[in-house]
């Protein structure tokens, strides 16, 4: 973050019809509607509660690491590996996703910003808001103790009767607006602004992932919130969604949960699948094997991934035929999961790979994955799920797919997009010490849980006692989750040693990776207005067709530096989306209104007046300030002149503007 | 030497779906887009919540049974009135886009007022409901009816709230042909939530309920 | 039943997870490890195993040509800087790709049909009728236990006249069984017994994994299950769906014996509570009805009592002496050496929550009662009466601490 | 705010073009009417005995015109872009399918 350099008049710029200017310090964080900080911030947000969801999960492997352990005690061990849960699958994996995708998404359609810039600072906003909403649960002293999905009757309020599953119902409930938001704006933003010739199928496979990952989000999202309503009905206002003994079936919150939970798992999943698609070829200087395979399977598992959610209900009772035909459904996921994995190694394969730090994490993703989806496989046959169901083997099985998938593929993007975002590389001493100390650790730490699980190992347990066998593999995973730590904590050096290095070494140039997709047009770190000018897409990979073309011996040859390829970012005459306070004083509102529902009605009051004033001020608010960042007045209406066709599109897309009464 | 040529570009199965004009983009509205796909979204939402209800309209325990206490004359009136504030929406809309600004304010206010008249249906409804014994905690059968259409009423009440905010905006003169786009999405958006109780009206109240 | 060629003795696919795991470790048989679901021992947990056994097989194959592969890739194809060009430029493959989407359709395909068979097999019920004598009486008994899981323990009920017929919907209020038991559930060797499980509160999972898998235990619902054992013996379980905070501690056996055994453990459990005789135990007897019988029932003193509890029951202790462990399967009642495990039981009247967390003050589990060591004496006494010990092997057998 | 949310900007006119022109107003009160009409059969039904094999699909058929003839017509589904369409569709279709099989998983059909 730079430095507070320039400080407002205050005076003029909180009316409700001026909208801020500050270009640096922090109130250009606070307001920034540019889709580039807006990613920033969502992985600084998601790092952080990466550390608070890892120290929670250091302290479950602490309290597991010898029988009958008493670091945590009952009460707190069943707080703290809920949180864990919570956090990781939703503050931590989704926001990362979101990250890249609000950095990246942009710039690989060749746009200049998401179609709604405010309503994406607006899902930032909310999704911290949820965040830390959330959190505060642990300060309050009464964090959620239901698990991760929560399982009616146990959090109703007999038996849950503090306010953690209040928080974890209206916690859950702000971030779900948070990516419904942000789902309906990248939609909008893929099938409206990519640049001229970018066809769906010229799509970079990242922006295509992340595409079915909006589409998941945007209907799963309703169905959770569904759910979490009728549980704060029940909690709050004596309802009887849950209540067994009113005649009520618990089983309900388990099919809406997974209705959502299992999309929820691609939502995870897929868009490290993209990142990884785009680091694999790049490495290997190969292109992706088989893109259309890869988008179809994309969009096959986001299909399928509807599919199948009552194989988490495989030993509720919910009758043999659905039990049957869900265990069937889920089989055949792993057939376009597998053409992907293929489709990988087939990539690499007759490459000439270049094992750079990123080309590791993706080649991890696709080992590490490839074991947690075939244990997916075994659980997916229904009898054998009733031995494996809530044990260790589950544990591992999800953590395979979640660290071994997502979080390896968001590393990988760590480190291959690193020099777009900031201007430099990460160094790759530290990061092969990164990738191999979370590699080893990380399987130290899941393989042994395979064999615990199938021990008979129960997940969800405060402590086991001696005797079933358990012990020498807790104690291994333990250590092997603090090698992970360490290996996080090389991450976090080596974030700042690059940092520091940057600041005297030469700049990174324009093409670190020899890379392929069209984000890397612009030069690094991305300026303010991403692109001088549109760019023509002729093809997929249209950034490496004009590095290279074919000479008469079929012979691939280099036919442009990256220098003549790329734009200098020298364009000035740019128009830019004004910033806007709005969003980040909606976003503060709802946090309020959740604590109005849990302790007093009338804190909704200030909530409620909080969010109507923030709506109001962002409707009336001029949607461009002819004095803002960049901005070049009279662009507000349509050029006079004939401009070229490009500057013209161009010109509308940097008006992205948006009305916003609706919705 | 001659030049190099461009490589040989992947085979692409291009979608004429999506090539209008320039071959990208939509051509289509943003705002109209977004709305379209939040309304995608909201069918999922209502859905979850019809099938609550109908998971839940036998049991009712020793509370009131759905068939007992559904007055399907009054709803019959009620739906109606909502169903004619999708014309009246309409109109204003058309009004809006020949340039009429006099008959878009009418028929905003008509919109606005039949919407507000189907709520009072729907407040007294949950009155009487309520003196008949229906609470909201007497069943699951109650919780999830006065949920269903609670969230239904939500909506239409957020529904009279733009067409208000769009009716103001047209007091203050800002309202003008250009902007029908904007009362063309709430009309959606109107629309929509009409829908919903099109649907909401025949499962829940016209398919015979349990008596008990 | 699954069909003999895909029967393997359980090695394999023990061998094929650990490799999952990437640690070819051979681990802790099954002596140390009581909750093993590789080593089956009885006709249904088998048949899942021979389903599982195979699909390891097909994993641990397909793991091998994945990391085969990616090992070769990382060996030959690694940038070694002998040449400037740049690779074949392949795009893809179309046949490549359709083989390698209907192969795995295909693989899958055929796991799927020996699971539906598994599958429907496992929730078949094949069983037969048990002659057992009942009060003097034979009945032929259609083997049904109704399993009731509540915060954090688990009740059996016997009815040998038959489920049919009875009111079950209430779990908190059923219908008065031939033989109420906690945490242990007894059964005959050689039958399949059928369960119907169900929960006065939370839902919670039935799981002993040397007989069969899973089934939730659901408030509001009744779920068919099923175990059978082979040969007599005691079998370790865990109730497996997170049930709140003593969750970890909320565990069962499954004592089977040889039919004639069971015929004298019905025996014994049909006979009601014994009159105290030894002074002390009177005491206790009173100090019991004062302040136990509330929540617990012992058959003859307060039959039919509702507990003070949410989940509205407390264990039956009638023949509370003729189990080994005791508070959710948690405590040995005795010592290696037979005699009562005297410290434990004591500790636990002296302040159960401290012993096994509960919520005791919101009616969740048993509170501390605030007893006085001689009354506590007394009280133990007391209990002593009730029942009559098990045989040694079932006593060794048992020990969980 | 003006029509400038259009990008590019001249396929505003394409999309315009390419429907028809809007209904007049006369139409969207036939439509009306129709719709009256049709709830004025459906309401009838409550008044007249019928074996709910025949109720049920009467009910659903007449439901599910006035749904789609609303959206038709007063959403403009008609005459607008039938990728507006596409994304109603998508999100009816599943929530259909999805909340049907957890209807079928509860026996909601069986116990009517
Ligand atoms: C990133 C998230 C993610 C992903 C991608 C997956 C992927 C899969 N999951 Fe997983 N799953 C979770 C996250 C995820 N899961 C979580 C969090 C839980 C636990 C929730 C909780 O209880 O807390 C869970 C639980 C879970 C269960 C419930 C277990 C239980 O609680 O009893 C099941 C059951 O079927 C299952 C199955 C699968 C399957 C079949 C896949 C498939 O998509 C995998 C497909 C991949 C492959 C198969 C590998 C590659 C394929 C090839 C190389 C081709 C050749 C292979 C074959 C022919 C076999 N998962
Ligand atoms: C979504 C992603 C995700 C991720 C990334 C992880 C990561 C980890 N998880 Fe996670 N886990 C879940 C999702 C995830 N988990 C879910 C959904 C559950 C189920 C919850 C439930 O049952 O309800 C679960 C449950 C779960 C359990 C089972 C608990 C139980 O059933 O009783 C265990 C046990 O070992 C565990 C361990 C770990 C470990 C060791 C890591 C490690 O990989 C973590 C590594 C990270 C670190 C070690 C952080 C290092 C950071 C620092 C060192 C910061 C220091 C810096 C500062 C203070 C500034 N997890
Ligand atoms: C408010 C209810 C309540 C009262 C009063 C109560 N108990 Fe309990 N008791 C329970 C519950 C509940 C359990 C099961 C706890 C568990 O396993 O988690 C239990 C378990 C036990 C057990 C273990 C039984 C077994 O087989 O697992 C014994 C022994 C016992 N109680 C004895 C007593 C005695 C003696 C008294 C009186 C001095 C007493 N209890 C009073 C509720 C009560
Ligand atoms: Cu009972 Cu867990
Ligand atoms: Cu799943």
């Amino acid at each position: 973050m730079s430095d507070v350099t320039e400080l407002e008049t205050p005076g003029g710029s909180i009316g409700v019809y001026t909208r801020p200017k500050a270009n640096t310090g922090w109130r250009d964080w606070i307001t920034t509607v540019d889709h580039k900080k807006i990613g920033i911030l969502y992985g600084a947000t998601a790092m952080f509660f990466f550390a608070i969801g890892g120290l929670e999960a250091l302290l479950i492997r602490l309290q597991l690491a010898t029988p009958d352990g008493t670091v945590l005690g009952a009460d707190t061990y069943n707080r703290v590996f809920t949180m864990h849960g919570v956090t990781m699958v939703f503050l931590v994996i989704m926001p990362l996703a979101a990250a890249f995708a609000n950095y990246l998404l942009p710039l690989q359609i060749g746009a200049r910003d998401v179609a709604f810039p405010r309503m994406n600072a607006l899902s930032f906003w909310i999704f911290l808001a949820g965040g830390l909403f959330l959190n505060m649960a642990w300060i309050v002293g009464d964090a959620p103790d239901g698990g991760w999905f929560a399982y009616a009757p146990n959090t109703g309020m007999i038996f849950s009767p503090g306010k953690g599953m209040d928080y974890y119902a209206i916690g859950l409930q702000i971030t779900g607006i948070a990516s419904l938001i942000s789902a309906m704006n990248l939609i909008v933003t893929v099938l409206n602004m990519r640049a001229p010739g970018m066809t769906l199928f010229k799509m970079p496979v990242f922006t295509w992932m992340i595409l079915v990952v909006q589409f998941l989000l945007l209907f799963a999202v309703p169905v959770i919130t569904v759910a979490l309503f009728l549980l704060l009905f029940d909690r709050n206002f004596g309802a009887n969604f849950f209540n067994p003994e009113m005649g009520a079936d618990p089983l309900l919150w388990q099919h809406l949960f997974w209705i959502f939970g299992h999309p929820e798992v691609y939502i995870l999943i897929l868009p490290s699948f993209g990142i990884i698609s785009e680091v694999i070829p790049t490495f290997s200087r190969k292109p992706l094997f088989g893109y259309p395979f890869m988008v179809f399977s994309g969009i096959a598992i986001g299909f399928m991934g509807w599919g199948v959610w009552a194989h988490h209900m495989f030993v509720s009772g919910i009758g043999p035929i659905s039990v049957a035909a869900f265990s069937v459904s889920t089989m055949f996921i792993a057939v376009p999961t597998g053409v992907k994995i293929l489709n990988w190694l087939a990539t690499m394969w007759g490459g000439r790979i270049r094992f750079n730090t990123p080309m590791l994490f993706a080649s991890g993703v696709v080992s590490m994955f490839t074991i947690g989806g075939l244990s997916g496989v075994t659980h997916s046959l229904a009898p054998a799920d009733t031995q494996q169901t809530d044990t260790y083997y589950i544990v591992a099985h999800f953590h395979y797919v979640i660290f071994g998938g997502a979080l390896l593929g968001i590393f990988a993007g760590f480190y291959f997009w690193w020099p777009k975002v900031f201007g430099h590389l990460l160094d790759e001493k530290w990061g092969k010490w990164n990738f191999w100390l979370m590699i080893v650790g990380f399987n130290m730490t899941f393989g042994p849980m395979h064999i615990l699980g199938l021990q008979g190992m129960s997940r969800r347990i405060d402590s086991y006692s001696p005797g079933f066998g358990f012990e020498f593999w807790n104690m291994f995973a333990s250590i092997g989750a603090f090698i992970i730590a360490v290996g996080v904590v090389v991450f976090m050096v080596n974030v700042v040693i690059s940092a520091r290095r940057a600041r005297t070494a030469p700049p990174v140039g324009l093409d670190p990776w020899d890379a392929r997709s069209p984000e890397w047009f612009s030069p690094n770190p991305t300026p303010a207005h991403n692109f001088d000018e549109d760019i023509q897409i002729n093809s997929l990979d249209e950034f490496w067709h004009r590095k290279y073309g074919e000479d008469e011996d079929g012979r691939v040859v280099r036919v442009a530096t990256a220098e003549e390829v790329c734009q200098d970012g020298s364009a000035t005459d740019t128009h830019l989306p004004s910033p806007s306070y709005w969003p980040v004083v909606l976003a503060a509102g709802l946090p309020f209104v959740g604590f109005g529902l849990m302790y007093t009605l009338w804190f909704c009051v200030p909530g409620g007046a909080l969010v109507l004033m923030a709506i109001y001020g962002w409707i009336f608010e001029p949607v461009d300030d002819p004095d803002g960042p960049h901005g070049h007045g009279g662009h507000g209406d349509e050029p006079t002149e004939d401009p070229p066709s490009e500057e013209r599109a161009d010109d509308a897309s940097a008006e992205t503007t948006e009305e916003a009464p609706v919705g | 030497m001659r030049p190099p040529r461009p490589l040989r570009r992947p085979p692409l199965a291009d979608t004429a779906a999506v090539s209008h004009g320039h071959g990208t983009g939509t051509g289509l509205s943003d705002n109209k887009l977004l709305m379209w796909v939040f309304l995608g979204s909201e069918c999922l939402l209502f859905g979850g919540l019809i099938s609550t209800y109908l998971i839940y309209r036998s049991r009712f325990g020793d509370g009131p049974a759905p068939g007992d206490i559904f007055d399907i004359p009054f709803t019959s009136v009620s739906s109606f009135v909502l169903l004619m504030s999708s014309l009246t929406m309409v109109l204003a809309l058309s009004a809006l886009q020949r340039g009429d600004i006099r008959n878009n304010r009418i028929w905003l206010l008509t919109t606005a007022l039949l919407g507000s008249l189907f709520i009072g249906g729907q407040v007294y409804e949950f009155t009487t409901f309520v003196r008949e014994g229906l609470g909201y905690s007497t069943s699951p059968f109650s919780s999830a009816f006065f949920t269903l259409t609670g969230f239904h009423g939500v909506h239409v009440s957020l529904g009279i709230l733009m067409l208000m905010s769009l009716l103001i905006s047209s007091l203050r003169g800002t309202l003008t042909t250009e902007r029908s786009e904007t009362v063309e999405i709430v009309g959606l958006y109107w629309h929509f939530v009409d829908v919903v109780w099109i649907f909401i009206f025949t499962v829940i109240y016209l398919v015979p309920s349990p008596t008990s | 039943m699954i069909p003999k060629s895909l029967r393997r003795s359980p090695s394999p696919g023990r061998l094929v997870s650990l490799a999952i795991g990437g640690l070819l470790v051979l681990t802790g048989c099954a002596a140390e490890a009581p909750l093993d679901t590789l080593e089956p021992q009885g006709p249904i947990s088998r048949s899942i195993d021979s389903l599982s056994d195979p699909i390891f097989l097909v994993a641990g194959v397909v793991f091998v040509i994945i990391f085969g592969a990616t090992a070769i890739i990382w060996w030959k194809f690694r940038d070694d800087h002998s040449t400037d060009e740049f690779p074949h430029q392949l795009h893809g493959h179309f046949r490549a790709e359709i083989s390698w989407t209907i192969g795995p359709a295909v693989l899958m395909a055929v796991i799927a049909v020996f699971t539906l068979l598994s599958h429907f097999d496992l929730n078949s019920e094949d069983r037969t009728d048990i002659v057992v004598s009942v009060d003097g009486e034979r009945t032929s008994w259609d083997p049904e236990v109704l399993v009731v899981g509540q915060q954090w323990w688990w009740e059996f009920r016997y009815y040998f006249d038959g489920l049919d017929g009875l009111d079950l919907s209430d779990a908190r209020n059923l219908p008065p069984a031939d033989i109420v038991a906690a945490n242990q559930l007894v059964i005959p060797t050689g039958s399949e017994i059928g369960l119907r499980i169900t929960s006065r509160d939370v839902i919670h999972s039935y799981w002993i994994p040397a007989l069969n898998g899973k089934r939730d235990a659901v408030p509001g619902r009744m779920a068919p299950w099923k175990i059978e054992a082979e040969t007599p013996g005691v079998y370790f379980g865990q109730c497996t769906e997170f049930c709140g905070l003593s969750h970890s501690r909320m565990r069962m056996q499954t004592v089977a014996m040889d039919p004639a055994d069971f015929q004298l453990w019905v025996d014994q459990q049909m006979k009601p509570a014994v009159e105290p005789t030894d002074t002390a135990a009177l005491r206790g007897r009173a100090i019991f009805e004062g302040q136990c019988a509330r929540c617990h029932v012992v058959n003859g003193i307060n039959d039919g009592g509702g507990a003070d509890l949410v989940a509205n029951a407390a264990p039956n202790l009638t023949h509370m002496m003729s189990r080994t462990t005791f508070a959710g399967g948690i405590f040995d009642l005795y010592e290696p050496d037979g005699s009562l495990n005297r410290t434990q039981l004591e500790a636990w009247l002296r302040n159960a929550p401290a012993e096994k967390p509960a919520y005791a003050e919101g009616r969740r589990g048993m509170p501390a009662m605030g007893l006085s060591e001689s009354q506590i004496d007394d009280v133990v006494a007391y209990l002593q009466t009730l029942g009559t010990a098990p045989a040694m092997d079932v006593i060794t057998a048992t020990e969980v601490d | 705010m003006s029509t400038a949310t259009e990008s590019p900007v001249e396929s505003h006119e394409a999309a315009h073009e390419e429907g028809h022109d809007h209904p007049s107003d006369r139409r969207y009160i036939q439509v009306a009417v129709i719709l009256a009409i049709v709830t004025a059969l459906e309401v009838g039904t409550y008044f007249v005995h019928m074996p709910g094999e025949v109720l049920i699909p009467m009910l659903m058929a007449m439901m599910i015109y006035k749904f789609f003839y609303v959206a038709a017509w007063f959403m403009h589904l008609r005459f607008d872009s039938p990728l507006f369409t596409k994304f109603f569709v998508s999100g009816l279709v599943l929530a259909t399918i999805v909340y049907g099989i957890t209807l079928t998983v509860f026996e909601f059909w069986h116990k009517g």
